[in-house]
C-alpha cells in the first residue's frame, strides 16, 4: 500500500512555507512516499486548518504532519487520528498534548532574543528601535515579538522598543509601517522585521524614507532579504532551517508510521547570518530564494 | 369577468419547499453533480466520516449566510457577520472563563451581544442613512479591534467549562442513532436555517423584510415605519452571527480573536449561489444552505483529491462560475 | 354636506421648480372632485401634499373640519387619505394580496401571518371589483394594466373616506374603466369623497361632479363638471382651443411595404401573428387589456425572444435577436412601461433625449459633443413642450407626463423608418396629446411606418389608418380606420375567443 | 409652456470640478479634517516626507479603486481588483525577468493581460449572465490560484531589469522641482484618474457606464448593445488593475503572487467613501480618490500617533462610519 503523508501547514503561500514543503518534498522523493502540503491563507483560520486536517484524515493517512495554528483547538481530531493509530509529527509549533510523536520546530523565542542581541550590539547598546511584526496573534508572531521585547527589557536597560506594529506579513503594507514609524521616530536607531515580508517592507520604507544608517535586521531568507544583506541596506537576518523542518517531519512521520522510535523534540536550530558569513556552506545551506 | 378560484395555504413545510420549488431543486442539482463527481474521483469522499466533517464545516458558515440572506433580501449587505461571530465568541468567553458564569448565561450573553450590535449596524443604516456597505464595514472593524482589545489578544479557552465543546461537537443524535453520528453544530444550523425560513416564510418581520427589499419607498408610503423594521432585521441577523459564535467558540473550545475576517465574503458566497439576489427583495434559507454545501463540498472534495493547493483555489473559482451559470441556464428553461 | 378637505394657499418649492403657488382646493363628502391640468402643472404635487408625503411649504390644510400638519404618509391615511399614486409604487418582488395590505397584515399571535385571510381579503376585494386575478400573483409578473388595478384594489382596501386616483385610468381600457367607474360611484353613495385626476377629457362628464383646473402651480378655477363644456375646460388648462382633426386616410395602394411580420410565435402569448405595414401607414393595434398587443411589440423588437416568425423589412428577412438589431433594422420601439423600461430616472433629460442616438454625438474616438446634445435636447424639449426647469435635470424629478414626453423625445430624434409606440400618450394632456398626434401623422407622411398601440379606443380611432385588433395572443382582424369602422366592431374583435379546441392549421 | 434656460457647456475641466462641485468640496472637507487633526496630534505627521509617504500609500489602492469605480457605476461590483492586480504583476515578471523582454513589453503585457482578464469577468457577466458578484469573486479565486501556479508560488524579482522601480519610485517631478520629489506612482494615479474622469465625463463609453447603472433594460431597449459595452467596462477597468500591477511590482522591486487578496474590499470601500453608490448610475473617480486619500490619511496618521495596533482597528472603522455619516448629513443640508 502506497505510503501518504499529509502535511498540513500554518500557511502556503508565504516563502517561508514553500521551503518547509520544499524540505518535505525533498524527503518525500528520497523516501518514496507521497504528501501533500496544506495551510490556511492566513495564521488566524483555525478552523479552516481544522477542516483541512478532517479532509486529511478521510484519506486513511500513513502518518500526519501537522503545523497546530492553535495549540488546543485541533486535540479532538488528533485523538480521533491517534485512535486509528495514525501518528501525528508536529512542526513549527507544538500541541499541549502528549499525541504529537515528535515535534520538529525551530525556537522562535530564543531566536528573536539572538536578534535582540545583534540589533543592542550594532547600535551600540543604546537608543530607540522599533518592530515590524508579521501578525499579533499567531504564535511564531509573538514569539518572535516578545522573545525580541523581553531580551531587550532584560538585558539592554538603554534601549527603549519605541512601538510594535503590524503589517500582517504583506510586503507593501510593511512598507506603509515602516514609514509612517519612521515619520513617528525621526532618532530610530534600529528596526526588526519578524517574518520575510515585515523584513522586506522595513527595508522598502527605509529606502523610500531615504535613511541610510538604520540598522535592520531581519527574519527568515529569501532572495530580497540575501540580497538586502549582501548590500548592506540590512544589517543581518535570522534564519531558521525550513527545509530542515519540512525533511525532519516527513523523516519522523515515516520513522513512527514503521514503528521506529523517535525523538520527542527536534530542534532544526536557527542562525544569524549577515555579509560576512552569507556564503558560508552552513549558512547557504539553509537560506532559501 | 370571471373570479379566480381560490386555493387553501399549503402546510408551512409543503411551502418551504415550494416557494419556485422547481428552481431550488435544480440549484439542488449542481450540488448533487458535485458530490456525484467527487464519490467517482475518489473512493475516500463518500466515507459517513467524511460527509459528516462536510456538514460540520458547513455548520459556520451556513449560520453566518442564514445572517447574511436576511440583510441582502432587504438590500443591504453585512460585512460585519465574520468578525462580529468572533467579537460574541469572545464575550462568551470572559462571561464563562473569566466571570465564571453558568453556560446558559454565556449563550445569552453570545446571542444578545449579537443583537445588540446588529441593532448598532441597522442604527446606522436605517437613522443614519450610512450606507449598508460602509455601515457594516466600520462594524467589522470596529469588532474586529474590540475582539483583540478585551480579549488581550489572547484565544480565550473553555477548559473550566465542561460541556462547552459539547455545544458543536457533541451529538444528540448520535446518542440515540449510533450509526448517524451527526454533530449537534449541523443540528443548530438545521435549526436556524429552520426557524430563519419561518420568520421569512411567516411573519410580519419577513413580510417586511422581502418588501424593503423590493421596494423600500413604496412600503414607506404604505405608512409602515420602514426604519425600526431594517433595524428588526440587522439585529435578528446580529443574534444569528452570535449563534456562529458559540459554534465556532465551541468547536475550537476557544474564542479566538483574530479569526472572522474572509467570512463575510464566503458567507455572501454561499448566499448569492443559493440565488439569493444581491438587489434585494427575492431569496431563501433553503437556497443559501444549498450554496453553503455547494462551497463546503469544493472545497473537501478538492482537498480529498489532493489537488495541488495552488490548483484548488483556481478550480474552486471556475466551478462557482459554472455551478451558477448551470442554474441560470436551468432556470431560464423552467 | 361638510368638507372632508380644505386646502388653501398651498405653497411648495422644489430646487428650481415652484411647484405650488398659492393653490385653494376643497373636497366634500360623497362628490368626485376632478383635478384638471397640464402635465407638469402640480396635480400629483398637490395630492403628494394631501397625503402627507410632502411638507407643504406654506397654507393650511383642513381635514374634515380640523386643521392639520401631516407628518408622514401614515399620519394621511390614519386620517382617512387614501391614495393611488401616478407612477406604480409597488413592491415588485411580493405577491398581489401581500402587496395590497402592506403594513395591515392581517396578524396570529406573536407576529404570525395569516396568510389565507390575506388572500381571502384579498379576493374578496377583487370580487367586489369584477376583476379575475389570483391573489398569489407575484406583482413583478404582471402587465402595467394589471398592476394598475392592483394600485386601486389597494387603495380601495384602505376604505378611506377621501380617496386620491392619480391618474388611475392612464395603463387601462374601457372595459376597466367602466368597472372603476361603477366603483367610484358605489363609493360615492357610501359618501367617500373621491379627487380625480385624468388626462382623459371624456371621464370628466361620466364621473365627476366638479372640475377644477390648475396651470402652472397655479389655481385657475373650479367649475360645476355637468354644465360645462369640455372645450371650456381645456381652455382653462391650455389657455386656448384644441382642435382636434378627424384622421384622412392617404391612399397607400402603390406604397412599399416596409414591415412585413409572418406567423410570429411565442408560448401561449403571441399565436400566429401576421401583418404588414406599408411607408406612411398608421396601424393601430386595439385590444383588451393582455391580449397580447405589447408581447408582439417586444417580439418584433427583439425585446424578447420569439419562438417563431419571419420579420422582413423592405422586404429583407432581417434576424433580430436583440434590440440593437431591431434599431439597425430602422426599428424603434416607445415601451408602455416607462419607468422601467423607458428611461434611465437617475439621469438627466439632455442624456435621455441621446439614449439611443449616442452614436450621433461621438466623435470616431467615441469623445461626446456634449454642446451638440444640448441644443437637441433643448430642440425637443421646446418642441414637445416639457416642462423642466433645464436639460440637466434628472428626468425623475420630472411630473409623470413630461416623462413621457422625454421617452418620446428619444424615438423622435432616433428617427426609425419604423416606430412601434405601445400606449404613447399614457398620462399626457390634452394639449400636448394633439401635438403628438400631428408629430405622429407628420412622421408618416414623411414615408414611415408607425404602429399604435393603445388602450384607448378613441385614440386608436382617430390615428390610424388601419386597425389591428387582438384577443389572447392572436390577430383576430383588421379593421380599415376612419368612419366606416365602429367602436363595436372594434369590441366585437377583441373578444372574440378563440375555441377552446382549435383546429390544426385553421386561420386565426 | 416654459422654456428650459439654455446653458452652456463649461470646459471639461470646469466640468470636472463642477459636476456637483458642492458635493466634492464637502466631501473634501472630511479629508482636511482629518489631516488637521492628526497635525495637531501628532508633530511629526505635517512633513513633507509624510504627505508624499501618505500619497504613495495611496497610488496602489487609488489606482484599484478608480478600476472599481468603474464597475461600481453600472451596477456592478468587481472583487477580482486585487489578485488582477498581482496576476498582472506575476505575467510582467515572467515577460521580464523569465523572457527578459524589453520594459515596454512588460508594460504592455501587465495592461494587456489585465484588460484581457476584465474581457472575461464582463463576459461572464454579459453574456453568460452570471451576478458580477459570483463571476468576479470566481475569478479572483483562478487568478490568486493562477499567480502561484506560473510564478511557482515564488516571488519574481526585477532585478535584471534595471530601472523598473523607477516606475513607482522614481520622480521625474522630482528631478526638476527638486522640493517636490512626489514619486511617478503618485503621478501615474493622477493621470489614471484624469484619464478615467475623462472617460466617464466624455465619451460614449463613460455615457453608457451611467446609463447601465442607471436603468440597463431601458438602455437595452434604446437598441444599446449593452453587453459589449458593459464588457468594455470590465476590459477598461481590468487594464487599469494591470497599471496597479505595474506600480505594485515596481514598489516591491518583484512580483509578490501571494499578495492581493483583500484589497478590493479597501478599493470598493474606498469608492464608497467617496460617494458612489453601491447600487450603479452615479459616482466619481475625484469621489473615489478622496475616498483613497481619506484611507491612506486615517491608517498612517493612527500609525504615526503609535496608536495600539487593535485600537487602530476600533477608531478606523469608526471614522469610517463618522466621516460618511458627516457626509450625508452635509449633502443634505447642500
Ligand atoms: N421631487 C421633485 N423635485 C423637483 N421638482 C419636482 C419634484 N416633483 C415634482 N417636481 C416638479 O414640479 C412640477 C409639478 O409636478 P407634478 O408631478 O405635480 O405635475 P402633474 O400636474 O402631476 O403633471 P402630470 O400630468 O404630468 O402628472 C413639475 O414641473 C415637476 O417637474
Ligand atoms: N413579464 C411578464 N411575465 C409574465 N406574463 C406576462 C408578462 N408580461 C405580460 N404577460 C402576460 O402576457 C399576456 C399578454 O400581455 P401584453 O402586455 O402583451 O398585453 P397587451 O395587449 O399589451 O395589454 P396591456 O394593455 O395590458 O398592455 C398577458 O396574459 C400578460 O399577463
Ligand atoms: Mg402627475
Ligand atoms: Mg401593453
Amino acid at each position: 500500500q502506497e505510503v501518504y503523508i499529509p502535511m498540513i501547514s500554518k500557511g502556503f503561500q508565504h516563502q517561508f512555507w514553500q521551503a518547509v514543503k520544499a524540505g518535505a518534498d525533498q524527503a518525500a522523493k528520497e523516501f518514496g512516499v507521497t504528501i501533500t502540503f496544506e495551510g490556511p491563507d492566513n495564521e488566524t483560520m483555525v478552523d479552516r486548518q481544522i477542516d483541512m486536517l478532517s479532509a486529511a484524515l478521510a484519506k486513511n493517512p500513513t502518518a500526519i504532519g501537522f503545523a497546530a495554528l492553535d495549540s488546543q483547538a485541533a486535540i479532538p481530531l488528533l485523538r480521533q487520528a491517534q485512535e486509528a493509530g495514525i501518528p501525528i509529527v508536529a512542526f513549527d509549533s507544538g500541541v499541549d498534548s502528549d499525541i504529537p510523536v515528535a515535534t520538529a520546530s525551530t525556537d522562535n523565542i530564543a531566536a528573536a532574543a539572538l536578534a535582540a542581541d545583534k540589533m543592542a550590539e550594532l547600535i551600540g547598546g543604546s537608543g530607540q528601535v522599533a518592530v515590524v511584526a508579521h501578525d499579533q496573534t499567531s504564535r511564531t508572531g509573538i514569539d518572535r515579538r516578545d522573545g525580541f521585547l523581553n531580551q531587550i527589557k532584560e538585558k539592554y536597560p538603554d534601549i527603549e522598543v519605541v512601538t510594535v506594529q503590524y503589517g500582517g506579513g504583506d510586503h507593501l503594507k510593511s512598507t506603509e509601517v515602516t514609514k509612517a514609524i519612521l515619520t513617528a521616530n525621526p532618532d530610530l536607531k534600529g528596526i526588526f522585521g519578524t517574518n520575510e515580508g515585515s523584513a522586506i517592507g522595513v527595508v522598502n520604507g527605509v529606502s523610500e524614507m531615504g535613511k541610510s544608517d538604520l540598522v535592520v535586521i531581519g527574519y527568515d531568507s529569501g532572495k530580497a532579504q540575501k540580497d538586502a544583506v549582501r548590500s548592506g541596506v540590512m544589517a543581518g537576518a535570522i534564519t531558521q532551517n525550513p527545509v530542515g523542518i519540512g525533511y525532519e517531519t516527513v523523516k519522523a512521520a515515516l520513522d513512527a508510521a514503521n514503528g521506529k522510535e523517535v525523538p520527542a523534540h527536534i530542534d532544526t536550530g536557527f542562525y544569524y547570518y549577515d555579509k560576512s558569513n552569507i556564503d558560508d556552506p552552513k549558512i547557504a545551506a539553509v537560506l532559501y530564494d | 369577468m370571471s373570479l379566480a378560484n381560490t386555493t387553501s395555504t399549503p402546510s408551512f413545510l409543503a411551502r418551504m419547499v415550494n416557494t419556485g420549488a422547481h428552481q431550488k431543486l435544480l440549484a439542488f442539482a449542481s450540488l448533487i453533480l458535485l458530490l456525484i463527481g467527487f464519490s467517482i474521483a475518489s473512493p475516500n469522499f463518500m466515507q459517513t466520516s467524511n460527509m459528516i466533517a462536510i456538514l460540520q464545516a458547513t455548520s459556520v458558515n451556513g449560520v453566518l449566510a442564514v445572517a447574511a440572506t436576511l440583510v441582502i433580501i432587504t438590500g443591504g449587505i453585512d460585512l460585519s457577520v465574520g468578525t462580529l461571530m468572533t467579537f460574541c465568541a469572545v464575550i462568551t468567553g470572559i462571561v464563562l472563563t473569566n466571570f465564571g458564569m453558568p453556560l446558559p448565561i454565556g449563550i445569552i450573553a453570545a446571542i444578545g451581544t449579537g443583537a445588540l450590535c446588529g441593532l448598532c449596524s441597522g442604527t446606522f443604516i436605517a437613522k443614519m442613512k450610512i450606507p449598508p456597505f460602509i455601515a457594516t464595514l466600520g462594524m467589522m472593524l470596529i469588532l474586529k479591534g474590540l475582539s483583540l482589545v478585551i480579549s488581550g489578544t489572547r484565544p480565550i479557552y473553555f477548559n473550566d467549562t465542561p460541556g462547552f465543546d459539547q455545544i458543536s461537537r457533541g451529538s444528540l443524535i448520535g446518542d440515540v442513532l449510533p450509526m448517524l453520528p451527526i454533530p449537534n453544530g449541523v443540528l443548530i444550523l438545521f435549526l436556524v436555517a429552520l426557524a430563519a425560513s419561518y420568520v421569512l416564510g411567516r411573519t410580519v418581520l419577513g413580510r417586511y423584510t422581502f418588501a424593503l427589499g423590493s421596494n423600500e419607498e413604496a412600503v414607506r408610503l404604505s405608512g409602515v415605519n420602514t426604519d425600526r423594521w431594517k433595524m428588526a432585521v440587522y439585529a435578528l441577523a446580529g443574534a444569528i452571527c452570535g449563534i456562529a459564535g458559540l459554534l465556532i467558540a465551541s468547536r475550537l473550545n476557544s474564542a479566538q480573536p483574530a479569526l472572522g475576517l474572509g467570512y463575510e465574503l464566503e458567507a455572501i458566497a454561499a448566499v448569492v449561489i443559493g440565488g439569493t439576489s444581491l438587489s434585494g427583495g427575492r431569496g431563501s434559507v433553503l437556497g443559501t444552505i444549498i450554496g453553503a454545501l455547494i462551497m463546503a463540498v469544493l472545497t473537501n472534495g478538492l482537498r480529498v483529491l489532493s489537488v495541488a493547493q495552488e490548483w484548488q483555489t483556481v478550480v474552486t473559482g471556475a466551478i462557482i462560475i459554472l455551478a451558477v451559470y448551470a442554474d441560470m441556464v436551468r432556470r431560464k428553461k423552467a | 354636506m361638510t368638507d372632508l378637505v380644505r386646502m388653501t394657499g398651498i405653497e411648495k418649492r422644489f430646487p428650481g421648480v415652484h411647484a405650488l403657488k398659492n393653490v385653494s382646493f376643497d373636497l366634500k363628502s360623497g362628490e368626485v372632485h376632478a383635478l384638471m391640468g397640464e402635465n407638469g402643472a402640480g396635480k400629483s404635487t398637490l395630492m403628494k401634499v394631501l397625503s402627507g408625503i410632502y411638507p407643504k411649504d406654506g397654507g393650511e390644510l383642513a381635514i374634515n373640519g380640523q386643521a392639520v400638519e401631516l407628518g408622514g404618509p401614515r399620519a394621511a391615511q390614519d386620517l382617512g387619505v387614501g391614495i393611488i399614486h401616478q407612477e406604480l409604487s409597488l413592491m415588485n418582488d411580493l405577491t398581489v394580496a401581500q402587496n395590497i395590505f402592506i403594513g395591515r397584515e392581517p396578524r396570529l399571535s406573536f407576529g404570525r401571518l395569516d396568510e389565507a385571510a390575506l388572500n381571502r381579503q384579498a379576493q374578496e376585494i377583487f370580487a367586489s371589483m369584477n376583476l379575475a386575478l389570483d391573489p398569489k400573483t407575484v406583482v413583478g409578473e404582471l402587465t402595467i394594466a394589471k398592476q394598475q388595478m392592483v394600485e386601486i384594489a389597494k387603495a380601495l382596501s384602505y376604505k378611506s373616506r377621501i380617496l386620491i386616483m392619480d391618474e388611475p385610468t392612464a395603463a387601462l381600457n374601457d372595459a376597466e374603466i367602466a368597472e372603476l367607474f361603477a366603483i367610484i360611484r358605489r363609493l360615492k353613495a357610501d359618501g367617500v369623497g373621491v379627487i380625480y385626476i385624468s388626462h382623459k377629457m371624456d371621464e370628466l362628464k361620466q364621473i365627476s361632479d366638479r372640475v377644477t383646473v390648475m396651470r402652472d402651480g397655479a389655481y385657475v378655477g373650479t367649475v360645476a363638471a355637468s354644465d360645462t363644456p369640455v372645450s371650456k375646460i381645456i381652455s382653462m388648462m391650455v389657455g386656448r382651443e384644441v382642435i382636434s382633426e378627424a384622421v384622412v386616410i392617404p391612399d397607400l395602394s402603390d406604397a412599399d411595404v416596409l414591415l412585413d411580420v409572418k406567423d410570429l410565435n411565442r408560448g401561449r402569448e403571441i399565436r400566429d401573428v401576421s401583418f404588414s405595414i406599408k411607408k406612411g401607414e398608421i396601424l393601430g393595434f386595439a385590444g383588451l387589456m393582455g391580449a397580447g398587443r405589447t408581447e408582439v411589440a417586444r417580439a418584433i423588437f427583439g425585446a424578447d425572444p420569439k419562438d417563431s416568425g419571419d420579420i422582413r423589412v423592405r422586404g429583407q428577412l432581417c434576424s433580430i435577436s436583440s434590440p440593437s438589431d431591431a434599431v439597425k433594422a430602422g426599428i424603434g420601439y416607445l415601451s408602455e412601461d416607462r419607468k422601467h423600461f423607458g428611461l434611465a430616472t437617475g439621469m438627466d433629460v439632455r442624456n435621455n433625449v441621446a439614449l439611443a442616438s449616442l452614436d450621433r454625438f461621438a466623435s470616431k474616438a467615441g469623445v461626446l459633443d456634449d454642446e451638440a446634445m444640448r441644443v437637441t435636447a433643448v430642440e425637443y424639449i421646446d418642441k414637445l413642450g416639457i416642462r423642466t426647469p433645464s436639460d440637466t435635470q434628472e428626468v425623475r424629478l420630472l411630473s409623470g407626463g413630461n416623462q413621457q414626453k422625454v421617452v418620446i423625445a428619444k424615438w423622435l430624434y432616433r428617427d426609425c423608418d419604423i416606430l412601434i409606440f405601445d400606449e404613447p400618450t399614457r398620462g399626457i394632456d390634452v394639449g400636448a396629446k394633439s401635438e403628438i398626434y400631428k408629430l405622429m401623422k407628420k412622421l408618416a407622411s414623411e414615408g414611415r411606418a408607425i404602429i399604435v398601440i393603445s388602450s384607448e379606443l378613441p385614440e386608436v380611432m382617430r390615428l390610424s389608418h388601419r386597425i389591428a385588433v387582438m384577443c389572447e395572443g392572436r390577430l383576430t382582424g383588421i379593421l380599415p380606420g376612419g368612419d366606416e369602422t365602429t367602436q363595436e366592431e372594434i369590441m366585437h374583435l377583441a373578444t372574440l375567443r378563440a375555441p377552446v379546441m382549435q383546429p390544426e392549421g385553421e386561420p386565426a
